[in-house]
């Protein structure tokens, strides 16, 4: 009887939407799992299954460039992304709850300016921008050039978050005597975390992808996945890869498995 | 811009006033030095003589801009015409990402909202299912995403065994799938920031329209679109400025046979055209744009807030 | 009352759990067309779960809600002719309020112009003409609440839910806008159901009042019937101020009942059905029906000393303590000053009451 | 000797295990960055890679650029133990003389192959390219690289590679206009994979991927058209301010061995330009078709590097091809 | 109250603009330490401003505000010994009401289960003990409301500013909270200043009241001040309800004006200074200072005829038609009902008034 109760939040085709976009977004990567059980090398042609592509990620020749690859990439996404979303929240506080400035057209530019310049440029002039103060490129060239990209889509998230929540709750805040700094954490921070945590998965998302800047501003020699993998799947991937993608997928499917158990059992709140 | 971005109903506030300038201080540092310095190095660039196979020659040179906006025929020598050939090339690329931006909104905004008006709980779980795909390299999911599309490939061989189609849809090598490739793309850059300004929405408010008469379709229009705004426009920012200069989906989905912007700026500096400043110049120009763009739609955003929607 | 033809909302037997939590036992009442009604009671006993369930925006955990004869359970909000005023107004805040109050008429498809103007005369009505381009967090709490009210009024619906819709008025808008309220739903024939908890504007504007208490019906009636024979202890207490005694009845006799209380106080008021000889219950007495003097005036007379004189404007309430008995209350109307004694704090005095007064209470 | 050597090397064009031979043999540690392009090779090292790597391996056109740039170190008589290994017609190439900078790496042609599943008829013409038959059209993909597509075109037509004529020039505009109606694709790194997956049924290719392609299962034959065909030859130069010289010599030296340079081979299906490879080759090898060009064949040209002037037409002409 | 020693808060010149509109025009008022000190005035006269400038949270466009003396111009919000029950609640929604109560405790240095603790008892006190695990969204508009109050009491703060902290309660529960809070403010000697539209409330509560029209200052009093003896024709009628009659005098004698009212009617009143012989004024006559006979019994008894009766609990309003004259409210307390006369619509009847009853208005 209430499955027929009319519910404003509830919009028809909206959950079918959703599950036609999570098939989407999976289809290919099923793709990618099955094939990475291929005993052939082709994408195109099957010949049975095999876990020999798996053996071969962890005891094949290029096993220790994947694994260097896999944890140099999870450090700089991790230590990027963070923070990108701390100076993107910050950013964002002052831009939203900042009043108005003069510089505030300025700013929002300049923030934003890493997602308008084309990512070859951006590659090709910091490049030339580390080499002519002779900053010597290296892991931590890259982890540089990922903070500053990674801004603005923290930044976006966070800020539309930030624009939706009443100035009410801190001067509610401020009135009970919380400092700025207080109010800030106990109040703001926890209302934005849903645009935190958004902000924080596409930075995420963003530097573990990035291959353009990366392979430019890189030192020779430092690989993260994207550039230890690029050369492999630009003439069609090797099923090596297939189960390398195929594993990391599994790792945050876990976590998030995880996750959901964690939040579910902590029903208090 | 900014203007536009902080609009949607909300005004901004001045809490953090006095510590606005220490707030911003990480972000204009960061990027002043890692972005702007660079970019500006572009900017000059683009008015520099180009050296011939990449580099520049510190001399000044309008010719970066000069061919992009006269033609002088193939050799150089004809009387300046407008160009139409970059113009073009634009073109395709606004037309591409503003598909590609209208496809994720299509399909995002519905899932984005339905994410948001999930239990407490089950809220985070669905946001990482959106983003976990994004776990795997862009390049890995397009090249996979074209094998499902190709015309032997899964996805006309369920529709013909289905009996949905006769023949295979050639669907690889076209605009659509240059479209499909970037809306793959992006979709998250599109779900999560309406998502978070979703999960803040007070839905008194459509229950407000709704016992006002506004059909459930109205209210998604009048009342809630506009006031998760800066949620939608941030989507459509990260959405459409990244496809504008993509060139992996072009490339790769689209067979490469028309530049895009990406992919024309590429070759400047990585192709056998090797004209840096030219390469400058185009990027420039695209950054003019996109800037122009978001300006004027800020300003309508402005003006219909004025208007009071 | 009773002409089911004419039943404008009928509740059912209806129940409302938010999980284990019941917020609304049972609710069963019948709401006339054309009848102003009123939700009287504490804060959380369920008006606005019961307004929100007739609204569309709750369902029905039991019980079924019909409206003009029709069940609506699988009506959807914008499909039922009712519009609420909501508690906490739920202005649109993108739109200013000219376009908030215009909302309603464009949805019902007429032109946005005429829904312009019409708006406007509702703005003019709640009189905030001169701000119909303010943005509503540009306005006050209170101008807030009367531009959701003419939001609401604007479409001109069937039944109008109104919670708490004059609050954050002052009495002088306050008084006006009863006004006004009364005389728009009786010339455009609009059922009110209306939701407030100041007592003396329930019983100035409802056709009859229903009075709840933790989720349960405790009385529906009249005003007079509410304030002048309350049911139960909750109702007389809940409505208005009255002095509540425990007696127990020592004789009845003639339709009379002559009751104890403490310190060896006898009081006599009209017997109760179901009230027997030796019970132990409760009588009410307000305030107002209490007079002092200097000496015993009626045969009902208590004697007593003054603890208090509170001024409230129109009266003075004042509290007496009673000998050996319960403190007593006592309103005496402000013009009264000129002929009537108002005794200083700590002086002795007397307490009469007419023999009608006093009311015994079943429960 | 030990310490690291610093290599800028095509993706997938050398075998891990050799680079894991020579770190043995040598007590060398080997760090190898990949491109996929020769063009963004030199972008790189433009934009700041000099001085960062010791080695790469450039086609031949390429290293006359690199060269005419001022990117390559000189090897001294005698730094190259093994240069006497050097097979005669690969000792003093055009694009270095002397071999002042380089060593032959890998060798081959660059043609088109067709699916003889989707055409019967004559393939040894680069009309099944530039004019294609019914059959064929809308089922090509070209290589996404001006040099490779506009040498082919050149030999279409039977014009100079830098042709300075207004009138060729033009025709050369137009003719790729007409023929771009008929390509399905352009792109070099699945040049491959479109012939095995059947998504194309012509495509401009290495001789070494045409070879994989039928390997792998693709009904298709490697075209050697009688208008002529690209050769090209892939080298591997010691990089100005290279900073570890020594080394680069040694590994240098160490591709000059014939069972080395023969893995190479192996691996990548080109041929080597060093004598005495012969027993380390897989015997297939020699034996395959896209070795071994027919009777009528046209002849293999390098790919030419034009002046700037002349360049920046042939550029246009690519634009107006892409616009 | 003069002593600037005890000044808690000393608003001086104040003005505050939101742009062209002008909320606050040059208010100026003292608030005495330990003070109950109530702001009443129509919807959008700038109450709120005034508090949200007090708290911290408005600039004051001119002027300044002292706190103990010290101008708070430059102090944050957080530094002012000041807590504030928000008119919109401003409850936290991502803690449970337990942890909103406790947190200006924890603010204040209180450990985290001291704060707890105190939070319960305050919870508690507001009679919301049992809900201290829900969401602000959890609970009705007035549990919530509750939840505020017990919120800005918890940390003790030297003022509590509160506006309309019981617009969303019941009258009981209203009643028994004014009596809790001024219990509270005498104890612990911490200074209200409170909005509130109720002026009963009002009344009952204050030490002092200032009335406020449109961001200007009527006039400030102790509550018998501003009933009986209003400064203008604004007060007076703001401030409950009265029968507000233009008259002309026409002879002022030892203490004593003559007036002339409409249709021929006269009454007299006491003279007030400023109001000279000729003058065209506004008297004020409160409806429970009239009563009604069939003959008249004062001098000054006027003829009419009853227009209507309306039931109010404690009273009943009748409104009359004086012949040729304006309307006349009477309030007859509901007590009269026995030894008074209630007239039947359309009867003709006296007004009676004493002599002391009308009061004539400067302005
Ligand atoms: N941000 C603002 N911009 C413009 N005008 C404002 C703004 N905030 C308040 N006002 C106006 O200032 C006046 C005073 O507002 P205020 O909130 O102080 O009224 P109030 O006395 O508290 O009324 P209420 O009893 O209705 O709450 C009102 O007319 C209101 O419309
Ligand atoms: N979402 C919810 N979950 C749990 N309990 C709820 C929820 N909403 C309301 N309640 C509870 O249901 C009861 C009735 O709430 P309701 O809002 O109907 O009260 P009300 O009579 O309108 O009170 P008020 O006069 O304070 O507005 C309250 O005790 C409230 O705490
Ligand atoms: N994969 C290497 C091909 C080289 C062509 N020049
Ligand atoms: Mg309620
Ligand atoms: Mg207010």
């Amino acid at each position: 009887m209430t499955s027929k109760q009319f519910d404003i939040k509830t919009y028809t085709g909206f959950k079918g939407i959703t599950l036609l976009c999570l098939v989407i977004l999976y289809a290919p990567l099923v793709v990618v799992t099955i094939y990475s059980f291929n005993a052939s090398q082709s994408l195109t042609n099957w010949e049975g299954v095999s876990l020999r592509w798996y053996a071969d990620v962890f005891t094949g020749p290029e096993s220790a460039k994947f694994k260097t690859a896999a944890k140099n990439s999870f450090i700089i996404a991790i230590i990027a992304a963070t923070t990108a979303t701390t100076i993107a929240t910050l950013a964002a506080t002052g831009m939203v709850r900042g009043g108005k400035f003069r510089f505030r057209t300025v700013s929002f530019g300049l923030i934003s300016l890493p997602l308008m310049v084309p990512e070859i440029v951006l590659a090709v002039a910091t490049l030339i921008f580390f080499n002519s103060i002779g900053f010597e490129r290296g892991l931590l060239t890259i982890l540089l050039a990922h903070i500053a990209f990674c801004i603005p889509f923290a930044y976006l998230p966070i800020s539309a978050r930030m624009q939706g929540i009443e100035d009410s709750y801190e001067q509610a805040a401020l009135d009970l005597y919380a400092t700025k700094r207080q109010a800030f954490t106990k109040i703001l921070l926890p209302l934005m975390m849903p645009g935190i945590i958004s902000g924080f998965l596409l930075a995420f998302i963003v530097s573990l992808d990035d291959f353009i800047i990366t392979n430019f501003v890189k030192g020779a020699g430092v690989e993260t996945l994207p550039t230890a993998i690029f050369g492999s799947v630009k003439q069609g991937i090797k099923p090596n890869i297939m189960a390398i993608s195929t594993m990391l997928l599994s790792v945050s499917i876990v976590m998030v498995t995880i996750s959901y158990f964690v939040s579910k059992s902590d029903n208090t709140k | 811009m900014a203007a536009g971005a902080a609009s949607g109903g909300s005004a901004t506030t001045d809490t953090y006033k006095e510590a606005r300038t220490w707030l911003l201080l990480p972000a204009w540092v960061t990027l002043s030095i890692l972005v702007l310095a660079p970019v500006i190095m572009m900017l000059i660039y683009s008015f520099l003589t180009k050296e011939f196979r990449g580099g520049v020659i510190w001399e000044f040179s309008l010719a970066a801009y000069d061919q992009f906006f006269f033609d002088r025929g193939l050799f150089g020598d004809d009387p300046p015409k407008i160009e139409w050939t970059y113009v073009t090339i634009f073109w395709r690329s606004i037309w591409q990402a503003g598909a590609a931006t209208l496809l994720s909104l299509v399909i995002g905004f519905p899932t984005a909202y339905f994410i948001a008006t999930r239990s407490e709980n089950m809220r985070p779980v669905w946001v990482f299912l959106i983003t976990i795909p994004y776990w795997v390299n862009l390049l890995i999911r397009t090249v996979s995403m074209k094998f499902l599309l190709r015309d032997q490939g899964p996805l006309n061989d369920f529709l013909m065994s289905i009996g949905l189609i006769d023949s295979p849809l050639h669907i690889v090598n076209t605009n659509f799938a240059v479209q499909l490739g970037l809306f793959y793309s992006y979709l998250p850059f599109m779900v999560l920031p309406i998502y978070a300004a979703v999960e803040r929405y007070n839905f008194a408010l459509s229950e407000a329209a709704a016992d006002l008469y506004a059909s459930k379709w109205t209210t998604l229009r009048r009342v809630l679109l506009p006031a998760i705004k800066p949620g939608v426009f941030a989507g459509c920012i990260l959405v459409f400025v990244p496809s504008m200069g993509s060139f992996l989906a072009p490339d790769l989905l689209g067979g490469a046979k028309n530049f895009m912007i990406g992919s024309l700026i590429e070759e400047q500096f990585k192709g056998n055209a090797g004209n840096w400043p030219f390469g400058a110049a185009a990027s420039m120009i695209l950054l003019s744009m996109v800037l122009i763009i978001l300006m004027f739609s800020a300003r309508q955003q402005a003006k219909a807030d004025k208007a009071g929607g | 009352m009773s002409d089911t033809e004419n039943i404008a909302i009928d509740v059912r037997d209806a129940v409302k759990r938010y999980g284990d939590f019941t917020a609304l036992k049972k609710i069963s009442l019948s709401i006339m067309d054309n009848e102003f009604f009123t939700l009287l009671g504490p804060s959380g006993c369920g008006k606005t779960t019961l307004l929100r369930m007739i609204a569309g925006f709750e369902a029905v955990t039991e019980g079924a809600i019909y409206l003009y004869g029709d069940e609506i359970e699988n009506l959807p909000p914008n499909k039922r002719p009712v519009n609420t005023v909501f508690q906490n107004y739920a202005l649109f805040p993108h739109m200013n309020i000219l376009d908030n109050v215009a909302f309603g008429l464009e949805m019902r498809g007429t032109s946005k112009s005429d829904a312009r103007k019409k708006a406007g005369e509702m703005l003019e009505l709640v009189q905030l003409g001169q701000f119909s381009a303010r943005k509503p967090s540009q306005l006050s709490g209170g101008q807030q609440q009367r531009v959701a009210l003419a939001r609401a009024l604007a479409p001109q619906p069937k039944v109008l839910l109104l919670d708490e819709p004059l609050s954050a008025l002052d009495l002088k808008l306050r008084k006006a806008m009863q006004l006004e309220l009364k005389h728009l739903q009786r010339e455009t024939g609009i059922t009110f159901i209306f939701v407030t908890h100041d007592q003396e504007e329930a019983l100035t504007m409802s056709d009859r009042i229903a009075v709840m208490s933790a989720g349960e019906m405790q009385q529906l009636g009249a005003p007079t019937d509410i304030y002048e024979r309350p049911h139960n202890m909750f109702v007389a207490d809940f409505i208005g101020e009255t002095n509540l005694l425990e007696v127990s009845v020592d004789g009845i006799e003639s339709g009379r009942a002559t009751c104890h209380l403490g310190g060896g106080h006898e009081l006599t008021c009209n017997a109760v059905e179901g009230i027997g000889l030796g019970s132990k219950v409760h009588m009410s007495i307000r305030p107002e029906r209490l007079y002092m003097s200097d000496t015993p005036v009626e045969s009902e007379s208590l004697k007593g000393r003054i603890k208090e004189n509170i001024f409230v404007g129109t009266d003075i309430t004042t509290i007496v303590d009673l000998q050996d008995g319960p403190d007593f209350i006592v309103r005496t109307s402000n013009s009264d000053r000129g002929n009537k004694r108002i005794f200083e704090p700590g002086s002795e005095m007397y307490v009469n009451m007419e023999l009608g007064a006093g009311r015994l209470l079943v429960d | 000797a030990e310490g690291e050597l610093v290599l800028y090397h095509w993706f997938e064009y050398i075998p891990q295990e050799l680079l894991d031979k020579f770190t043995e043999e040598t007590g060398i540690n080997v760090t190898m960055d990949t491109y996929d392009s020769n063009e963004s090779m030199l972008a790189s090292l433009k934009a700041g890679g000099i001085g960062t790597y010791d080695v790469s391996v450039p086609g031949d056109y390429m290293v006359s650029i690199m060269a005419g740039e001022g990117m390559l170190d000189t090897i001294a008589d005698g730094e190259l133990k093994n240069k006497g290994n050097i097979a005669e017609e690969w000792a003093d190439p055009g694009f270095d003389p002397g071999r002042q900078s380089s060593i032959p790496y890998q060798w081959g042609s660059t043609s088109f192959a067709v699916s003889r599943d989707a055409y019967e008829g004559d393939i040894q013409t680069t009309d099944i390219l530039f004019n294609p038959p019914a059959e064929l059209q809308g089922r090509i993909n070209m290589l996404d690289s001006q040099g490779e597509v506009m040498a082919m075109a050149a030999l279409h037509m039977g014009i100079p590679q830098c042709s300075t004529d207004r009138e060729q020039l033009k025709a050369l505009n137009a003719m790729l206009q007409e023929a771009k109606q008929h390509w399905a694709s352009f792109n070099s790194d699945t040049a491959k994979e479109v012939l095995v997956s059947g998504d194309a049924a012509v495509g401009q290719i290495y001789d070494g991927f045409s070879a994989k392609a039928r390997e792998e299962g693709a009904n298709v034959e490697y075209a050697f058209p009688t208008q002529g065909y690209i050769a090209w030859m892939d080298n591997v130069v010691l990089l100005k301010d290279a900073p570890n010289r020594e080394n680069a010599l040694i590994f240098m030296d160490f591709l000059l061995e014939p069972e080395n340079i023969a893995a190479v081979s192996n691996f990548a299906q080109y041929n080597a330009g060093v004598n005495g490879v012969g027993e380390f080759l897989d015997p297939a090898l020699a034996e395959q078709p896209e070795k071994n060009p027919h009777d009528k064949a046209g002849p293999g040209v390098f790919i030419e590097v034009c002046d700037e002037e002349t360049q920046a037409v042939y550029d246009q002409i690519w634009t107006n091809l892409k616009k």
